[in-house]
């Protein structure tokens, strides 16, 4: 019935529309998706009753993969990108502990700018910014783990 | 005992080591490339990393990785599954130098193991029994003769580029011998541009027999029965069974020490397999290869042992003392696996990658399924076509195979095409049933 | 051999017989009501014929109709299951008359069986242990007390026309007798109308324990262990096991043959089970009633002693041979089944017919699911509500344990409630996780 | 997807149409249902490729469901009625091998009317009509084997 596809459709749905919330009542099955307000950082959340796409599947304390789906969705506005991760490991806001984080929230950065560092294997990553732009907002905290394909950033393009 | 495993893995060989782990108590990581996010082992995982996009030498392949992955993590421990890298000895070298231990052998044996040639330099060593032909390169029609002689026809005359059958020919007698060899030296040179040839005893249909292996600390190497793999479809395994019909229990124990002596003469430590061709008509058997992991196909040594060798491997790499003795392992019944893959056989085994609409198990009395599929699971096109080991367990041969014809009458897999039709029609194959089939037997009656 | 059997039931034992019938191959006729058509009973027999409305007593109750279902089939046996018609020695007399098999006990014995106090009477005629109590109706208090003191406290006084608890007191020590005596008197007569009382010794939190029996030709009697099953919410069992936790080799020796001794005293054919109320501090048991059928619970047996009971009632019924030598029969390791209900634990375990939109049965190593249930099956409002057996099977009993939870966690059923979240709770349960889960457990821990 | 109660509408939405064949192909599922031409005693079958409802049931010798589901469709026509079996057991259109059929197509009958007999455990149970009217049809040949609720004959009703 509500299959991961379908439940992913509907998240698209609600992406692209300007409402904040889709409630569905289905023979017993519920399914309540929430949009954040513009912004403000919070998540969008999925609650199934049970089944394989929560119910069974224990809460990840590793970045999970509904999670990582909901942060791939634009913060709200238009124009905006995200910077996503391109390996497994630790993400930095900073190249040192005392040090400055490389960006914060409004922040202008050029293509190509460094935006932090992903530490894999005790290799220190810098991660360049693909576009250039304006940061919405940074999407994970310091000294946190990081997964492939994890939005960092949310930047507003400009130009 | 270690705080944590990660599984280097998808499909159900990841949700087995799952499986086995949330039976010890041990948390668990599974690692996924961006196309499995809705997989099973991501689900009953406890945790779950994303690991890189769906091309394997971006994800599943990539030692880097899967160590950052362990370390973000904190998992202590990797297993490898099979395929991917649970043979690449450079991954198993690079866990350990990132205090990760990599359950499987030590890196030292499966670079040995893994060189076709040495491997069997090493057996021969020891005294197991390997296939007897040329050290190398035959130079002259009148040196293939004398070794012709020496080996007993009939002998198979190789190109050593070759491949596909090209530069290959089977010599039945003396008499043909001069004329193949130069056949095959001309078919060499314009096919590889290389006209070396090398010789080897030929087995008329042979059966693939293995035996399945546990190296413990102490030089203590376990056997554990073999397994009869003879249903091939171009050396790809399609069903297994424990015992196999044409072993007797002398040439059991044979087998059984070849494989213990060859094990422990390379200190074998963990799960492993030595697989063999077995000449049946005479009972000689030979060492093809080993192979330094668990398989596909260990399901049908637990069914008949009663013993949990995932389970094993990883308390073995715990360094836990699995207190173990020879008279613990007994053969008791009979079981079967057919390898249930997405693959249409009208189609020539064309992998069907596609979504499984409908899903339905078999179950009852002596049924065992192993797979990471449900109703609604899209199989990607970029790994391997298995999505369900299906095996039988039965008192005894006949009951095993009348199990699993039941059981396949019962599984319901909707949406993409299967082997299932396929391992009806072997199964209700009078030379299968009678136990005759051999590595021949899908290009002889399948046609 | 039969030439076809009928099944004269439905659900999961009808599918259990059918897989046995087929691995036997035997052709089968399966049997429903008009809201069983969509049922798997129906799609994995041979045949199938509708014989009645969807209330019980008009079809699967009705004996007619499943004597003209087999006569217009040609079936020559029925197997009755359980529940429904499989106790009832009218149909099985009337299979007789029709030249037709009846897969179960001759109709002497159910009947002599099916009276409690005759089957107490017999049992302990031949020194099975019963329950010590009264012989009849106790009129005075000083009657009450020189038995109470014969059996030894506590006793238990209850009214002959009982139920419900009412005129029923449990009575600890001499002290307490007479009051009780009276209580129980007024209660009786105001309950029901008559004072009639009766004492029965009273077992504190007794384990209930039962012995699988097989019984053939030539007064042979085979004990196939005991099953433990005193999880039960009002005397439904929920979890049964074997081995049980609390029976030594030596006080299973004594169950065995004092179950032996009892079947053989009737003559009992084919498979049936007694139960026993074990009092586990002191190892006394008492004879509580015997089962002239098989049992849900009988793959428990199956997995722990390799062997198919459904096979054996059926060959046995159709007099062939078994070749079981007492010695066949070890316990090997310990099953564990979870009986999965529809039902809603949250509102008192009311049954939850409707439709399962979602269905996916746990697999690997040591799981066995016997169920009827698919993905869009509607579990209709009329009979049971049990929708599969989920079993595991363990080297001993904390791998069995370890293995249904990861089980329970990999099962999912969406649309109707069951009864997994109570079993998860269950099998985490300190009590009993020890082995010391009574029969009282689930009124004492799980309210 | 195609479930079984789907396949059920369709059924029922066949035999309530003046049209004689529905084929649906839906991503790699077929089915087909045709309906017999009126009153020529053909039956409704049913394809599908696979799975419970046709792929891993074997034919069933005795009358299946399916088939029963089928007749049970009106032959066509307005104001047709179907005597149902009310039991298991055989069907014989005359009291003994040697006498004339109890009924047959075209004749009048009233309510109360003896139709067949259908013989269970010996014991021969003659089957009334339930209303008035003319036989449209004989669902059923003589000496064949019905199951509770098969449809055994269709009659016009009159009046």
């Amino acid at each position: 019935m509500l299959d991961y596809n379908e439940i992913k459709k509907l998240v698209r749905l609600l992406e692209n529309s300007q409402i904040n919330e889709i409630e569905i009542n289905d023979r017993g099955r519920k399914i309540r998706l929430t949009k954040s307000a513009p912004g403000n950082g919070q998540q969008m959340g999925m609650m199934l009753p049970a089944g394989f796409y929560h119910g069974s599947a224990p809460a990840a304390p590793a970045p999970s993969a509904p999670e990582a789906a909901a942060a791939a969705a634009p913060a709200a506005g238009r124009n905006t990108r995200q910077v996503k991760s391109p390996m497994v490991g630790t993400f930095y806001t900073s190249p040192s502990p005392d040090a400055d984080p490389y960006v914060q929230v409004g922040d202008m950065v050029h293509k190509g700018q460094v935006l932090c560092i992903v530490e894999a294997m005790k290799l220190m990553n810098e991660i360049e910014s693909e576009f250039a732009g304006r940061i919405v907002e940074v999407l994970v905290e310091n000294a946190q783990p990081v997964e492939f394909d994890q939005p960092l950033f949310t930047l507003e393009v400009t130009g | 005992m270690f705080k944590k495993i990660l599984i280097a893995n998808r499909g159900e060989i990841a949700l087995r080591v799952i499986r086995a782990c949330k039976e010890l108590g041990l948390p668990t990581v599974a690692v996924y490339s961006t196309v499995d996010r809705e997989s099973l082992h991501v689900f009953f995982a406890d945790e779950s990393v994303c690991i890189g996009p769906p091309t394997a030498s971006e994800s599943y392949l990539k030692p880097q990785r899967l160590i950052a992955a362990a370390e973000v993590t904190g998992a202590d421990a990797i297993h490898p599954g099979y395929g991917f890298l649970a043979e690449n000895s450079d991954f198993a070298e690079m866990c350990s130098m990132h205090g990760i231990t990599f359950i499987g052998p030590r890196p030292e044996t499966m670079i040995l193991m893994g060189d076709k040639a040495n491997a069997k330099k090493t057996m021969k060593a020891v005294g197991v029994p390997v296939l007897p032909g040329s050290e190398g390169v035959v130079a002259e029609v009148e040196e293939a003769r004398r070794l012709a002689e020496a080996i007993g026809y009939p002998v198979i005359i190789k190109a050593s580029a070759g491949g596909g059958g090209r530069g290959m020919r089977i010599v039945r007698s003396v008499d043909a011998l001069e004329s193949n060899f130069e056949m095959a030296r001309a078919e060499a040179e314009s096919s590889f541009g290389n006209g070396d040839l090398y010789i080897e005893k030929y087995l008329e249909n042979p059966r693939h027999i293995e035996v399945q292996l546990l190296g413990l600390p102490g030089d203590q190497v376990f056997a554990f029965g073999e397994r009869d793999c003879s249903i091939q479809r171009r050396h790809q395994k399609l069903i297994e069974e424990s015992p196999s019909p044409v072993v007797s229990p002398a040439l059991r124990k044979r087998l059984m020490e070849a494989a213990v002596e060859g094990a422990r003469s390379v200190g074998y430590q963990s799960a492993g397999t030595i697989e063999f061709l077995l000449d049946s008509s005479s009972g000689d058997f030979y060492f093809m290869e080993m192979n330094t992991r668990i398989q596909v196909e260990h399901p049908v040594t637990e069914l008949v042992t009663g013993h949990d060798l995932v389970k094993y491997q990883i308390l073995a790499a715990a360094g836990q003392d699995l207190g173990l003795k020879n008279g613990d392992i007994r053969l008791k019944g009979h079981a079967i696996e057919c390898r249930i893959n997405a693959e249409d056989p009208e189609k020539n085994f064309l992998p069907a990658p596609g979504k499984i609409t409908e899903l339905h198990f078999p179950g009852g009395p002596g049924i065992r399924v192993d797979s990471h599929a449900f109703a609604g699971y899209s199989i990607p096109p970029n790994y391997d076509s298995l999505i369900a080991k299906l095996l039988s367990y039965g008192s005894d041969r006949s009951e095993a195979l009348a199990r699993m014809r039941r059981a396949l009458d019962e599984m319901v897999v909707e949406g993409v095409e299967t082997t299932i039709p396929m391992h009806k029609k072997i199964l209700a194959h009078p030379e299968f049933i009678a136990g005759r089939a051999t590595t021949g037997f899908l290009t002889q009656y399948m046609k």
